[in-house]
């Protein structure tokens, strides 16, 4: 493991901090303090953290309906986001997106989305300005193993390889969408093959280790920032909740998800972190308390933060447009 | 309810779920051909136990049980291909099979529209009326579940304008089984649009056979003083204001169009001409919408029996946003469907 | 016209063709950010010979010469993947360029909806106001080339229906131009109409910068006998009618929205106070359309004012029949709009 | 060569009636006598020839707005088919729907499209139904080399893989969409890679070589009818006129369009047959002067048949529908 204290630090920090957030967030819905949908991250947190350990806040990431690890990862604030979760004003989204749209632009992140397969052509869209406006920013783009069927995630990997735009397509493959497993929805059953479709380089990465991860991503952006095109990424995972919050998951078994449980992709890297030296256990330690204590000020935040006016529904339809129109 | 059928001798409460459910079942025992497809309507497809089981039974469960009676061979789960299946179901309509097509909101619509209306809304007419598709998509359509800006619209007036399909939207649950059944037997592609905040609503529900044709209206409640036109969830908060001014004596009519295309135009004048007033109730964004189709025909064909200018109570012209307090201010409220008929008398 | 940028001193006659191509030029020159992309914008990308120059310059030839000008990288040919390269024109505009899409024929947007109304219209509104998308997608609409059902429709109420998105739909060389240069630069996305049969239309057009704002509608006759709103091909078969009607000593106004959303209801409004009769001229199919929009909102605000039941002319509940006999019947026609005026008389 | 005589006489005979109605529809259209956009199909004639030789009128074909040829190879009559090109009552689809949706369900012809990538979901279909209702019929898919970057065919080849639909997917490579050559429009520039992509074979054949379309055909349309699942051939070809009737064809250089009228694919197999003996020159001319007859009585047929009444308009939207609504 070639990682640097600092880039080993920040690793296991985001992917503590996405695992505590998103613990929080099945138990505030539980709870029933959170409206709507909300899909999990828990689990896959090696996938975000290992990709977006290779990026700045100038690069930008397109995300799915599954999108708070990616935000953390991308350094979008929990305050922020358990307000948006909340549906109150100072949410990243003031409220009016919620867990699916949860966006913060200033950041890079250009959205979780609801649509799957909405993601690819606006990454490759981000990855044309900045090709055009010359600043060599990258975008990777995250999407699902069943988001892989969707005719979009074709059409944008092709027109990525024909205009040799700089992004890196990321199949989080869970082994499910929603109920429906991948070795069902996806006749091939492998998702980084499709890279040969487009004459692009195609890697199947263990999606529980965030060094190998994290490696694989390096190439791929350096590539990117290069100027020499797109890459695909397939890394195998596993969420840790069900599809959405509600889920009974029948369709896994008990065994299949311990096992899983018994790579804990957060343990496996404090572990060897800690036996490489690289990192303490007083290290481990304190990023897991930073990451409690930040979630329980996001989530008193997110409280503090006042409930939308009912009339705010009308504003930020468009930039310019006679006001009354949007009434009904 | 106008049953075509002969009138089943019982009813029983249902939920609107539980009446979707049925009508699927019944229809798939009566006509082999009837398939279903989509995105886990069955779930769990190919693991272990779940062979002739579900693992979801659709999203909201309304497809629930159906694999266990009529197998996989009929019960289609989908890759997230929602062009794919649905112009497979067009084309599967077109060559001997009644395939009803799951698409789970309607908000999805834009990844599939091309097959939906220009494919199998415009087949037959392109061939000159030598092919037919006997296709039924169901999708989910409504805002209220904090489900925010992709999964919480309307939009059936979209699918109202494309000449070459049908729309139907039922408000409640003996609509919903009579009309389903009506769409499966239906020639023509139809488009079953199911709000989602209504699966739990129960009403009472014919057994056996019914079906409620296409294109006839249904008024929910008389009343001589406002014609108050209303669609799926919509109704129901008619009939509340309906009794909220009943209070101060104002009797209003309430008219279920139950299908948008075709348009029961003439049950729907027929209250105005007695009215003399007209509010239409509409949960889709007001611009080209039904509630302008519906103002726009009344004005054209009851314009000497208007005695007010109509009123549309519509959601504003926005997507649907996340926070409950502006979602309920996005949809139409009874308040403002009193008001709106206060407006015109 | 309105003319917001100091009036140019001079016009000439140009083609719609012409003065939509110049708009872009002088667009493109004026904002670097300003990029073209389409199927064949410029054609024959990659082949030798070709690297500055166009094989096509857009089916129609509307963008030609613009590669010669600004090279492959600022006109960019596309794989026929209308979802991705929209929703990558949504996703730059959210990020720095203000992209011109190409969407060949409007009738092709069943194929990337999505990111039309889903992500381009929204992604503001769901960001909470903190971005933008200053986007323009053109697109070609219109019956009389006999291209059949699935290259001929109009469907801009569709557009018109989505919160988020701005329509608008020229019927003049000068109007092209100037709204089109207020589209593009317009802070949000704008859906661009052309009719595939007025691209020969010459009229006066101003030369240099010219901008006509978006949400301004136009009278492009004025009369008192009644109002005709007319959009696209349809203003010059209103004005057409207008003359036959004058012939008769009939003075019709014809109003000429420009675009569609946001809607300039003031002045129709007070065309309609002043006529006391409406008549709707759209080319686009009937229900749920723009007739019945304009017409349900003179209903609804202009009541009093109304001394006739509005008449809409529209194209019939029918995808677009191949025969020319079929396709003219199709057509609003002059016929059908002088009978429509002489009806609110 | 393996062909029979009476197979070969077939081969020669549809693709010499393709080569003489496409010349006689662009002389007709230079004539102003057929309205609206014309894609003519010779010079690609044992694609659609080589293909349909496997297939009876019980199977079925999706098409694409460049229709023609696989409606004669599908054995629609060219008489009915020329009365649509004009707009006529006895057209196959009685003037409705023109060259861009010509069509004969009755003969397992489910019409050209004016949709690129409208056909591949269709054929999935038309598939489907024949294995659940358990006829053996195959239904083969002809696109272009543009279509394969349109979404839907992706979605469409993946959920047939999945399935294991009877379907043959057919990539007709002509080198260009419109003006834009298949080497820019697709990252890979070569289509029949992409089965990898489904798990399902891909081959590609010189799709000037009626026999080799023939013989790759018959392997992936009987392993369809076997139930084995769905298949993609990519033969490539060249069409000899323009994009459409109209188009200047300025990216294409007169070298280039002679070397492939050099390789004739009618001249090239008629050689073939006759020096192998399977059929002898007075055959192929034969079937040249039949076809020459047959255009000439579908042109008269066509301008025999009375034009629609303009109010035809308003019929065939629906099976039941009430009258007054379809109209405006
Ligand atoms: C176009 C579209 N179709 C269907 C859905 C419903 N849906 C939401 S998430 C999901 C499963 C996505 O699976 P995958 O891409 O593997 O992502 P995961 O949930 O496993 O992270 C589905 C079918 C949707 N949101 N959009
Ligand atoms: C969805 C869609 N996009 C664009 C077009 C316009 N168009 C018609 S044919 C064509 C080129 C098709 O190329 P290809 O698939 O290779 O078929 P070919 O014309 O070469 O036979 C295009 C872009 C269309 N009809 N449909
Ligand atoms: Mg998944
Ligand atoms: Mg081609």
């Amino acid at each position: 493991m070639e990682l640097t204290r600092d880039t080993a630090l920040w690793i296991y920090d985001r992917m503590t901090m996405i695992r505590v957030f998103e613990e929080r967030v099945a138990k505030l819905f539980a709870e029933g303090r959170i409206p709507g949908f909300v899909h999990l991250y828990a689990g896959e947190e090696a996938v975000a953290v290992g990709v977006c350990a290779n990026l700045t806040d100038d690069d930008y990431i397109t995300s799915t309906h599954r999108g708070h690890g990616h935000c953390i990862a991308k350094g979008v604030d929990p305050g922020p986001m358990m307000a948006e979760l909340f549906g109150r004003v100072d949410g990243s989204c003031k409220g009016k997106g919620g867990s699916m749209h949860i966006a913060d632009v200033s950041k890079g992140m250009l959205g979780a989305n609801g649509i799957v397969g909405g993601g690819p052509p606006l990454a490759c869209g981000a990855a044309l300005a900045s090709q055009t406006l010359g600043t060599n920013a990258v975008t990777v783009c995250f999407f699902g193993d069943g988001a892989a069927e969707q005719g979009t995630t074709h059409e944008a990997m092709n027109i990525a390889g024909v205009w040799k735009l700089p992004v890196v397509f990321v199949a989080e493959n869970n082994g499910f969408a929603e109920s429906t497993p991948v070795g069902y929805h996806c006749a091939a059953s492998t998702i980084a093959d499709r890279a040969s479709s487009y004459a692009i380089p195609g890697v199947t990465v263990d999606g529980y280790d965030v060094v190998a991860v994290y490696e694989a991503a390096a190439e791929a952006v350096a590539r990117a920032r290069r100027g020499d095109g797109p890459s695909l990424i397939e890394a195998k995972t596993w969420r840790y909740f069900g599809h959405f919050e509600g889920d009974q998951v029948t369709y896994r078994t008990a065994e299949q998800s311990a096992a899983y449980r018994e790579h804990d992709p957060l343990t496996y890297f404090a572990t060897q972190a800690v036996e490489r030296g690289v990192l303490g256990r007083d290290d481990i330690d304190a990023a897991d308390r930073r990451a409690v204590s930040t979630v329980d000020a996001a989530v008193a935040f997110g409280e503090a933060s006042p409930h939308p006016r009912p009339e705010d529904a009308l504003t930020d339809v468009y930039v310019s447009y006679p006001r009354e129109e949007v009434r009904s | 309810m106008t049953l075509v059928s002969e009138a089943p001798s019982t009813t029983r409460t249902l939920s609107m779920r539980q009446a979707i459910n049925e009508a699927l079942r019944l229809e798939m025992e009566r006509d082999a051909t009837v398939i279903l497809m989509g995105e886990d309507v069955a779930g769990g497809a190919t693991v272990p136990g779940f062979e002739q089981d579900d693992a979801w039974g659709g999203v909201l469960g309304v497809t629930k049980g159906l694999v266990q009676e009529f197998g996989r061979r009929r019960v289609l789960d989908t890759p997230i291909s929602e062009s794919a299946y649905i112009g497979a179901a067009v084309g599967a309509a077109a060559t001997g099979l009644r395939p009803v097509a799951e698409l789970m909101f309607v908000d999805f619509f834009g990844v599939c529209m091309d097959q939906i209306f220009n494919q199998g809304a415009k087949l037959r007419y392109m061939f000159g009326g030598k092919a037919k598709v006997p296709l039924v998509i169901r999708t989910m359509i409504g805002a209220g579940m904090g489900a925010a800006g992709q999964h919480s619209g309307c939009h059936y007036s979209v699918f109202t304008h494309m000449p070459g399909l049908k729309t139907v939207v039922p408000s409640t649950p003996a609509d919903a089984k009579g009309l389903l059944a009506a769409s499966i037997r239906d020639d023509d592609p139809v488009l079953f649009f199911e709000h989602k905040l209504m699966y739990d609503v129960t009403g009472e529900v014919p057994e056996g056979e019914c079906v409620v044709p296409l294109g006839v209206a249904d008024v929910k409640r008389e009343g001589d003083a406002a014609t108050v036109v209303a669609m799926g969830r919509m109704v129901s908060f008619a009939l509340d204001a309906a009794e909220r001014l009943a209070g101060d004596g104002v009797q209003i009519e309430v008219v279920d169009p139950r299908t948008l295309s075709p348009l029961d135009s003439d049950t729907l004048l027929a209250s105005v001409h007695k009215t003399g007033r007209l509010v239409v109730v509409d949960e889709d964004n007001p611009r080209c919408s039904m509630a302008t189709d519906i103002a726009a025909m009344v004005a054209m064909q009851a314009f000497d029996s208007l005695d007010a200018p109509p009123q549309l109570v519509t959601a504003p012209h926005t997507p649907v946003p996340f926070a409950p307090e502006m979602e309920n201010f996005y949809i139409p409220s009874v308040e403002r469907i009193v008001a709106a008929v206060r407006a015109t008398l």
